[in-house]
């Protein structure tokens, strides 16, 4: 397979899913059937991304396939030449990866939404509009210029607001969905200004342009500070996309999608796209935005997972959860453990994936019913979900044979390399503590709900498991979770092809002086050789992986088991313990309190004032979003005012003189003659002195 | 003070004191009358200036024609058995402040005034040359005078006759 | 002079010849012709006449009726007159034709004859003062101007507004006139002459006072604003226009300006100016300073005739303010005191010739109709008669100065002429005043088309006669809009008496 | 001072048009107005005259106050006839009275 | 094509239109309509003819040999004498990469307009009359390159503007249609002004070598023709130029129409029947961009140099506070109204940055707002025509309802927003790169990027309010769209997306002419220090 047949391939791969929406959405109300097609174009791009990652990984897994066209004539930029915009796809081992998986799961969701959608009266429109989810999300993968990147990067923003307010009927999904989009427009307009520092640095956007020139030395404003602002403004895409703290507000209200989206869009995909630019911005990121990153990651996994303890909404519990991990994912690239930020990327798109549609075959079997406090023991009655779920669950928690070990692991690593190179400790801290509250909330989860005596016998009793084509693509993504398709050592998978062969750190291409000195080459990279880091870094991550695995074993087990005692064993009263520390659990429980704040209860928001993080999430974070709307709508309300009487005002003041100066006028038009000969008179003297 | 000058006070304090109760006096006719001793008194001056065919003019036209002509004005527009022939006064005030001013802008100006004089005094008798610019130099005029006053006949009758026309006008 | 000369004289005031015979031929029909419908025909024969000899006088560059040992004379018989006579003449065979429509006049059967020999002795003084150049003519042509204008606008005489009119006219008028009199008696003492030429030629030889010669210049002025009703001067304007039978309120505002406005030139022009230099621009004798007298009248002018203009709700009344505001505008022209402003002011003068008397013909036929001058009354009337409706639009819009009408052109080169002259702040003053101008000529228009038509808005249908000479108004309004190349060869051969 | 000059004549001249235009301003009755008007045209005509006499202008003063008085005739004929008008149609002729015609 | 007058038939067919209603009677108001569907149909038959003759490689701007469709034939012509110089002024006709995209424009949206304006009842004759007149003003101001033909183009669309918003339009229409003629009156006062100045300041040399002064757009902005002591010209130590420069901005301004004088915009638009409104937004408004880009840039360089901050300053506020205001608004073509100063404001930030990239975008956003506002307005029109209602709150949930429409709305409402894949995202996107890459007006280009944000909060605000959420009762007798309203918003969406996917399409037409413009404005050194 050459080349240009790869890169052909690709573009059909890419366009598969376009033409799909276009046939759809024209023809949907024509032929109703007409989603078939999409089904039929999505798997004929699954197909095709595995042949081509197939021979891309096999035969040309060093090289980086690229084919790009001139799009716009921008003209002059400097020296009388034209400069243009290319468009172009650029094909890595990274590109395939992600072709294969968001096609995988694409797919997957696809078919599961055959039934789970069965019966909507937008059915057909609902399959356009995965198509065109699916459209962008691989535009954003095969993207090589930052500016296609931003484009399909908006795409899918569109998408993903179509889709949470699918059911716009419900007002909080129409809520939800305009949330998400604006929320993902701030750090749009970050991210913008990045790409526009970018191209007034280096006149292009195509990725290897500016890496190429970065390494040369060419820097914004000659400032290793400015590269910097550079790469945290295009950060904030990521920030916003993957839900990363202050934007990640909007990721647990998107949970007002269908299930089947929240899986593809808001767990597996396109939340994981911020994570992919980072993967693409990595090598010209400079220390200091590192250590912003880094910081944010952990920060916002650690906000999440305590969130995700007390939530009885299973959606709600899984969307925390994706916010966390993404918070894993972020923190992993700022720490530079680029590889395994990039797997644990892959893994959880498997296992999250999993867990949604899982919770969605829970939900659609006790009849949309979401709430964990009203199931448990439903492993009896959907033995399949169970499974899955659980093999999900552990993958999630980090246990040994899942593929999630094998990632969070070596992320975990990093986080302990970086902090015993940087004295950073908080971050590795935060990171090991996440990987404990991980592993209880979602046992917490699995055990109310699958586990027990079912607390709702009525909607039990009418649970039935799922059809089968929502089962399999369960059992395929919880397939897809284990540790054999990344590396045959179930404990590491640094030898593993995946890592080895397949993901290979770039070098940076910072100037020395902006980069953490650890991440400083000893000797230039020899033709051929992936040479990742300093011998100081690879020393410092040889010497964190065992003490990292023990450590990060002990608090998935340390959290199952805390779970387990809790809520399988009741070994403790939950209820007491909650009662016990209820400022730490009402912090977490914060949902409710959103709600009655605004229901104007802001005494009892003041009693709970003291748990910080809840304090910090709804009313500092959230309130922020909020607060500045509502702000935003006072000034404009004062625009308008501003508009109406004194802009306007001036004029029709203006108008006001000119007649108020012709009824003056008037008055001398007294109809009196003998009046008007005192002017004339008057007028005679008036201009004999003024002359 | 020579005879010219006193005769020229007379007159002018005819003129002017005659002239100051045609402007002041309530009854509409004793200002005609007083009219009349201005009107006069212009003559005087006209005479005094060696413009005997214009003060005869000026008698003939002003005294005979005009003051008649107003005084008829002042009947017509009066009914008979209305004794009190009176008009009032109105803008007194604006009327002696703007007066006032410009009187007194008027007079000191003239005074100040280097007036082209030349020394020659006018001749004797002024009718023959009078008559002789009429009817060279200004024969245009003078035509045009006619025609002046024959449309202003036109138009006065138009004016003021008392035969309706038309009903229909509004 | 002699008997020669005389002739020669007479053989240059063709036109005013003309006019004389027909104001007899009118009395004489008036008296001994029983059907005096035929006046009006005569009348216009009588002005078609003239105006074929205004025009075949247009090469004259002659001094007429000469006084004794001087080479000037009364009367200047030049390109600039002639073209000004044209106006005047124009002027009045519209006015004329304008009252055969009019109903207003046309009742007044039996007087029918006083009106037209009234007429023909307003336009005798007319043509006499466009080429006088002696004080004592100016003065006798501006009574014979006047004398008739002031029982014209009384002449419906039964009606209070118009006896109201004529009352204040004649007030208001002959005191003007009486002031301007004795300005000229303090010229005449200061110069020894009434002629404008020896004027000039005294103010250029000799030193002067210059208070006393402001004084004489600002009260022969108050005649000459009076005639052209210029701020402060105009008070007269309104309340006249208003009273007056619209077709004598027209000629007014078109004929009997243009006679104060040839008037102006001529006084500034051979009065005060020693040559033209070659820019154009003239030589004004230090002894006055015009330009800023004409810059705060025209200023003035045009600023109380807009904005007094804004609120009127009686269009007669409003077309008068508007007619003050566009002497302000022609004033601008003479103010920049070179030949380029008084081509302005010529090419002004020819369009505004014919914009203003269309929307005054338009309006007459609405008021006739509608037998209210009302704006009020006006609503909807372009949307029932389409025609009519759409003429007067034309001409408000040309009023206005907008393209592509000839108003814009006339307000054009008189902005060329102010920016020439480096005038700006005042072409900035008169931009914004053709603003405000617009807002009452837009409001007619509002009534016009945007108010809906009610029951009593009548449907006017016009004859084709009138029709054509609605048309006949309308083409060079518009033509000269898009194509001003003959207007303005025009103008500029009439100038040429300038250049010399 | 008391020799009897130019200047006398003038400042006579300026008296009396002073108070011709008073009374133009002041009067009511339209008549008295009319008479201010004529008092206005005979102070002219006194400056008219004494420029002749005095100034270099010669017989082209005089020549000009005759046609003056004329025209004033014709002036006072016109004026009279419209205030006769007036009177028809006002029963009065008192000019502050007419004013129906303002804003 | 040699030789054939396309541009003054382009310009001018809509008037021979205009006479043939004129002549059909009033009654026959299908004939009327047909007549001018068919003059605008060829009018953009015509355009598209222009489009394919059209050579990208000529740059025109300053020079006439590379101007296309050129038509300059003596107009006036009066022989000087010593005191007045010869008065030439030529029928001056030619197009540019500048003006092209706004002559597709203009014969684009007037034919969606007319086709909107079908259902027009009340004096049809009249209205049909009007707005053929009002197509070739708008063509006019696109294809003049003398000035004084430009002028008049440019007031020849007041009057009809003024009765087409005054008598058809809603129930305010009096107030608005005065306040829009005024304000642009006050405008365009000002620039007959500048235009004088200029005429007395520059000459041109005839074929007998004798200078005339000149209306010649070209010839103004040609260093060498300045005299040497016009008001208006730069060898002149005491030049007015700076204040001709503010005079005719601010002429412009108001057209565009810039903060603060944008007040007449809302008025207008919701004032005027919706084709009107979409000529307004789709045209009208582009023609204030226009005259800066033809007459200010190219003539006034040296003071665009100097005065760049404060145009960006403008454009940056132009786009906050336009959307600021449209986000408190609750009728919702007041809103668009808003939109549109807040859209402007991007051409405005585009210009100041004098780059290729910024004015390429500017351009290109100036064709694009056309028709996404249009497209917008006609939105408004279809529900105002069902519910005769425009409240925002009055409606809710109609997504269900009207599934077509609100499919259209969304593709509008996101192209509003400069979603990508639509064209609007690549003209702001092209705006901002080219503000960016300018350092003096660096910090107002991030300040302006709010406006992204905001955007897409009042949009998306009112298509919730509007569309989403429970479904109100009281609209449930509404139909979904009309083949009328299919033909008027099918090509403007493939307009809209086909733009966004391959922008070369409208760019390349462009892109030659400024990058001359670009340049020239420059490196032209007016300034004589």
């Amino acid at each position: 397979m050459s080349e240009s047949l790869i890169v052909t391939l690709s573009l059909i791969i890419l366009f598969l899913p376009l033409t799909g929406f276009t046939l759809t959405i024209l023809l949907g109300k024509k032929v109703p059937k007409i989603y078939y097609t999409e089904l039929l174009f999505i798997s004929l791009a699954m197909i095709l991304s595995v042949v081509i990652a197939f021979f891309k990984l096999g035969t040309y897994a060093d090289k980086t396939i690229i084919s790009s066209f001139n799009w716009i004539n921008m003209g002059f930029i400097s020296q009388g030449l034209n400069k243009y915009i290319e468009l172009g796809i650029q094909i890595d081992n990274l590109t395939v990866i992600m072709l294969v998986m968001v096609n995988i799961i694409s797919m997957l969701v696809h078919f599961y939404s055959i039934e789970y959608m069965h019966g909507d009266k937008k059915y057909t429109r609902y399959f356009a509009y995965l198509g065109i989810f699916t459209f962008s999300m691989l535009g954003i993968v095969l993207t090589h210029n930052i500016l296609m990147m931003y484009i399909f990067w908006e795409l899918v923003g569109l998408s993903s607001y179509l889709l949470i307010g699918f059911w716009y009927e419900k007002p909080s999904a129409a809520d939800a969905s305009k949330k998400a989009f604006l929320v993902n427009r701030v750090g749009d307009v970050g991210m913008f200004l990045g790409i526009l520092m970018l191209f007034m640095t280096y006149g292009t956007f195509t990725f290897d342009d500016i890496y190429h020139q970065i390494s040369m030395g060419v820097i914004p404003f000659n400032s290793g500070f400015w590269l910097t602002v550079t790469g945290i403004l295009l950060f904030m895409g990521a920030v916003g996309k993957s839900a990363q703290f202050p934007l990640h507000v909007w990721l647990p209200d998107a949970m007002e999608g269908p299930t089947p989206v929240s899986a593809l869009i808001h767990a597996a995909t396109m939340v994981a796209a911020g994570v992919y630019l980072l993967i693409r911005i990595f090598v010209m990121l400079t220390a200091d935005a590192m250590l912003v990153i880094a910081v944010i990651g952990a920060f916002t996994s650690f906000l999440a997972a305590t969130i995700a303890l007390t939530q009885n909404d299973i959606k709600k519990v899984l969307a925390y959860s994706t916010v966390s991990q993404l918070g894993y994912m972020v923190m992993a690239i700022g720490v530079g453990a680029y590889a395994f930020a990039f797997f644990h990327l892959i893994t959880h798109a498997f296992f999250k994936a999993c867990l949604f549609l899982g919770s969605g075959s829970v939900i659609h079997a006790m009849h949309h019913e979401q709430d964990i406090q009203n199931m448990g023991g439903l492993r009896k009655k959907l033995p399949f979900t169970y499974f899955t779920f659980l093999i999900a669950s552990l993958t999630i928690s980090g246990i040994p044979l899942t593929a999630g070990f094998l990632s969070k692991d070596g992320l975990l690593a990093g986080t302990l390399a970086f902090g015993s190179l940087t004295g950073h400790w908080l971050i590795p801290a935060a990171g090991f503590g996440v990987a404990l509250l991980t592993a209880f909330y979602m046992f917490r989860l699995v055990i109310l709900t699958f586990h027990g005596k079912p607390r709702d016998e009525d909607r039990f009793e009418h649970a039935h498991e799922s059809p089968k084509l929502m089962v399999i693509p369960l059992v395929v993504l919880a397939v897809l979770s284990l540790f054999f398709w990344y590396t045959p050592n179930p404990l590491g998978a640094d030898q593993g092809w995946f890592l080895s062969k397949w993901v290979v750190t770039p070098q940076t291409v910072t100037p020395e002086f902006t980069r953490w000195n650890f991440m400083q080459l000893e000797h230039a990279p020899k033709a051929g050789e992936h040479v990742i880091h300093s011998n100081m870094y690879m020393e410092a991550i040889h010497h964190a992986h065992y003490p990292a695995m023990i450590l990060s074993l002990i608090m998935a087990g340390l959290g199952i088991f805390t779970a387990f005692l809790f809520y399988q064993w009741k070994k403790v009263n939950t209820d007491k313990l909650a009662a016990a520390i209820k400022p730490l659990y009402l912090f977490s429980f914060n949902k409710w309190y959103i709600d009655e704040f605004y229901n104007g209860v802001i005494v009892k928001a003041l009693l709970v004032l003291t748990r910080v993080f809840a304090w910090f999430d709804t009313k500092v974070v959230d309130g922020i979003v909020n607060g500045v709307a509502t702000l935003v709508r006072w000034v404009s309300i004062g625009g308008k005012y501003f508009d109406t009487y004194v802009v306007d005002g001036f004029v029709n003041f203006t108008a006001f003189i000119s007649g108020l100066f012709g009824i003056i006028l008037r008055k001398a038009q007294t109809g009196k003659v003998q009046t008007y000969i005192v002017f004339v008179v008057f007028s005679i003297i008036i201009l004999l002195i003024l002359l | 003070m020579s005879l010219f000058d006193i005769f020229f006070y007379l007159f002018a304090l005819l003129t002017v004191i005659s002239a100051f109760f045609v402007v002041s006096v309530k009854n509409v006719v004793h200002s005609g009358f007083y009219l009349l001793f201005t009107l006069f008194g212009v003559a005087g001056l006209y005479v005094l200036l060696g413009a005997d065919f214009v003060a005869v003019t000026q008698v003939m036209v002003y005294i005979g024609g005009i003051l008649i002509l107003l005084l008829f004005g002042v009947m017509l527009t009066n009914k008979i058995t209305n004794v009190e022939i009176k008009s009032g006064a109105t803008n007194v005030l604006p009327a002696i402040v703007v007066i006032g001013t410009f009187a007194g802008a008027l007079v000191s100006i003239i005074t100040r005034t280097n007036w082209s004089e030349s020394p020659s005094p006018a001749p004797q008798t002024t009718i023959g040359a009078l008559g002789k610019l009429l009817i060279t130099d200004y024969v245009l005029i003078f035509e045009l005078l006619a025609i002046l006053l024959l449309v202003a006949l036109i138009g006065a009758t138009s004016i003021a006759r008392k035969k309706n026309e038309n009903a229909s006008e509004v | 002079m002699d008997i020669n000369s005389l002739i020669v004289s007479l053989n240059l005031i063709k036109p005013e010849i003309v006019i004389t015979i027909l104001l007899f031929l009118v009395i004489a029909f008036d008296l001994f012709y029983k059907d005096n419908a035929v006046i009006p025909y005569i009348t216009l024969i009588g002005l078609l006449v003239s105006l074929v000899f205004a025009i075949t006088g247009l090469p004259f560059k002659e001094n007429a009726f000469s006084l004794t040992n001087s080479q000037y004379g009364l009367l200047a018989i030049d390109p600039i007159s002639s073209f000004f006579k044209i106006i005047v003449l124009l002027a009045s065979i519209f006015v004329v034709l304008f009252t055969i429509i009019s109903d207003e006049v046309e009742n007044l059967k039996i007087r029918k004859g006083e009106f037209y020999t009234l007429i023909s002795g307003m336009v005798l003084g007319m043509l006499f003062l466009t080429s006088a150049t002696d004080f004592v003519m100016i003065y006798v042509a501006m009574e014979l101007l006047s004398l008739p204008s002031y029982v014209l606008s009384g002449f419906m005489r039964l009606r209070d507004r118009s006896g109201e009119a004529s009352l204040k006219y004649v007030i208001y008028g002959s005191v003007s006139s009486g002031i301007m009199l004795f300005g000229i008696s303090l010229l005449f003492g200061i110069t020894g002459s009434t002629n404008l030429f020896a004027i000039n030629a005294y103010l250029t030889n000799q030193s002067i006072n210059y208070l006393t010669l402001g004084l004489s210049i600002i009260m022969i002025f108050v005649g000459i604003g009076f005639k052209i009703s210029a701020v402060p001067f105009h008070f007269w304007t309104p309340d006249v226009y208003e009273g007056s039978p619209i077709t004598i309120t027209s000629f007014l505002s078109v004929a009997s300006k243009a006679a104060g406005f040839i008037f102006l030139i001529r006084f500034i022009f051979t009065g005060f100016t020693n040559g033209v230099a070659q820019s154009g621009f003239w030589n004004i004798l230090p002894v006055f300073d015009w330009q800023t007298l004409l810059i705060i009248i025209a200023v003035s002018t045009m600023t109380l005739g807009n904005f007094s203009a804004l609120w009127q709700d009686n269009l007669k009344r409003m077309l008068a303010f508007s007619s003050i505001a566009h002497a302000g505008y022609m004033l601008l022209g003479i103010a920049v005191l070179s030949n380029q402003g008084i081509l302005a002011v010529m090419v002004y003068f020819f369009v505004y010739l014919f914009m203003n008397l269309g929307a005054f013909l338009i309006v007459m036929i609405f008021a006739d109709k509608i037998q209210s001058e009302n704006i009020d009354d006006f609503r909807g009337v372009g949307l029932t008669s389409p025609f009519l409706g759409f003429a007067l639009a034309v001409f408000l819009i040309s009023l206005t100065g907008l393209p592509p009408t000839a108003g814009f052109i006339s307000k054009l080169y008189l902005f060329f002429a102010l920016v020439d002259a480096n005038l700006i702040y005042v072409a900035v003053i008169a931009l914004l005043n053709t603003v405000v101008s617009l807002y009452y000529y837009v409001r007619v228009l509002k009534h016009l088309y945007l108010s809906k038509p009610t029951e009593a808005t009548p449907v006017i249908k016009m004859s084709y006669s009138v029709n054509l000479l609605i048309t006949i108004m309308l083409i060079p309004v518009l033509l000269f809009g898009i194509y001003f190349t003959p207007l303005l060869d025009f103008a500029k051969m009439c100038m040429s008496f300038l250049i010399n | 001072m008391l020799q009897v000059g130019l200047n006398h004549f003038l400042f006579v001249s300026a008296i009396l048009f002073s108070l011709g235009l008073f009374a133009v301003i002041t009067r009511k009755n339209a008549i008295l107005v009319l008479m201010g008007v004529e008092l206005i045209l005979n102070a002219a005509n006194i400056n008219f005259v004494a420029f002749a006499k005095y100034g270099t202008g010669g017989l082209h003063g005089q020549v000009v106050s005759l046609f003056v008085i004329v025209l004033a005739a014709a002036e006072a004929a016109i004026a009279l006839a419209i205030v006769l008008n007036i009177y028809k149609l006002f029963t009065n002729v008192n000019v502050d009275e007419i004013d129906n015609l303002k804003e | 094509m040699e030789g054939f007058p396309i541009l003054t038939l382009i310009t001018f067919l809509p008037v021979l239109g205009m006479i043939f209603i004129l002549l059909i009677p009033k009654e026959s108001k299908f004939q009327i309509k047909l007549t001018s569907l068919v003059m605008v149909a060829l009018q953009l038959v015509l355009a598209g003819i222009m489009m394919s003759q059209f050579n990208y490689n000529a740059g025109g701007v300053f020079e006439q040999s590379s101007f296309q469709f050129v038509e300059k034939v003596k107009w006036i012509e009066i022989p000087g004498v010593s005191w007045l110089g010869t008065v030439k002024i030529d029928y001056f006709l030619g197009v540019d990469g500048i003006s092209m995209p706004m002559v597709l424009l203009t014969a684009f949206v007037s034919l969606i307009a007319l086709i909107s304006s079908w259902k027009i009842d009340k004096s049809v004759k009249g209205y049909f009359a009007l707005f053929l007149l009002l197509d070739t003003g708008m063509m006019g101001v696109f294809v003049s390159l003398d000035f004084f033909l430009f002028y008049v183009f440019w007031e020849l669309m007041l009057l009809p503007m003024y009765f087409l918003i005054g008598i058809w339009g809603g129930p305010r229409k009096e107030y608005a249609a005065i306040k829009f003629f005024i304000y642009t009156l006050f405008g365009s006062v000002f620039m007959l002004l500048v235009m004088i100045g200029l005429y007395f300041s520059t000459t041109e040399t005839l074929t007998n070598g004798s200078k005339v002064f000149t209306f010649n757009l070209l010839a103004m902005m040609d260093k060498t023709n300045f005299t040497a002591d016009g008001i208006l010209s730069p060898f002149n130590p005491h030049n007015l130029r700076f204040i001709a420069y503010i005079a005719l901005f601010v002429g412009f301004a108001i057209k565009i129409p810039m903060f603060p004088f944008h007040t007449w915009l809302p008025d207008a638009h919701v004032e005027a029947p919706t084709p009107i409104s979409v000529i307004l937004a789709g045209v009208l408004l582009k023609m204030g961009t226009y005259g800066l880009l033809r007459i200010s840039y190219p003539i006034f360089p040296e003071i665009t140099r100097e005065l760049m901050w404060y145009i960006a300053l403008f454009g940056a506020i132009n786009i906050v506070y336009g959307a600021l205001c449209a986000m408190a608004q609750k009728d919702f073509k007041k809103l668009i109204a808003y939109s549109s100063v807040s859209h402007m404001g991007y051409v405005l930030l585009g210009m100041a940055s004098l780059t290729s990239v910024g004015i390429n975008g500017a351009i290109f956003q100036m064709f694009n707002h056309g028709t996404i506002t249009a497209m917008l307005f006609l939105i408004v029109g279809v529900v105002y025509d069902r519910a005769h209602t425009r409240g925002i709150e009055d409606f809710g949930g109609l997504a269900s309802k009207l599934p077509v429409y609100t499919g259209f709305v969304t593709v509008a409402f996101f192209a509003a927003i400069g979603l990508p894949g639509m064209s609007g995202f690549i003209s702001e996107a092209f705006v901002f790169v080219g503000a960016f890459s300018v350092p003096a007006i660096r910090i107002l280009t991030v300040v302006s990027t709010l406006g992204i944000v905001l955007g897409a909060g009042y949009m998306l605000w009112t298509l919730q309010r509007i569309f989403f959420g429970k479904f109100n009762e009281k609209w449930s007798e509404l139909t979904d769209l009309d083949t009328r309203e299919y033909v008027m918003l099918i090509p403007l969406t493939i307009i809209i997306i086909f733009l966004g996917v391959y922008p070369s399409a409208m760019l390349n037409i462009m892109n030659t002419s400024v990058n001359v413009l670009a340049k020239f404005v420059n490196e032209t050194s007016f300034l004589l220090n």
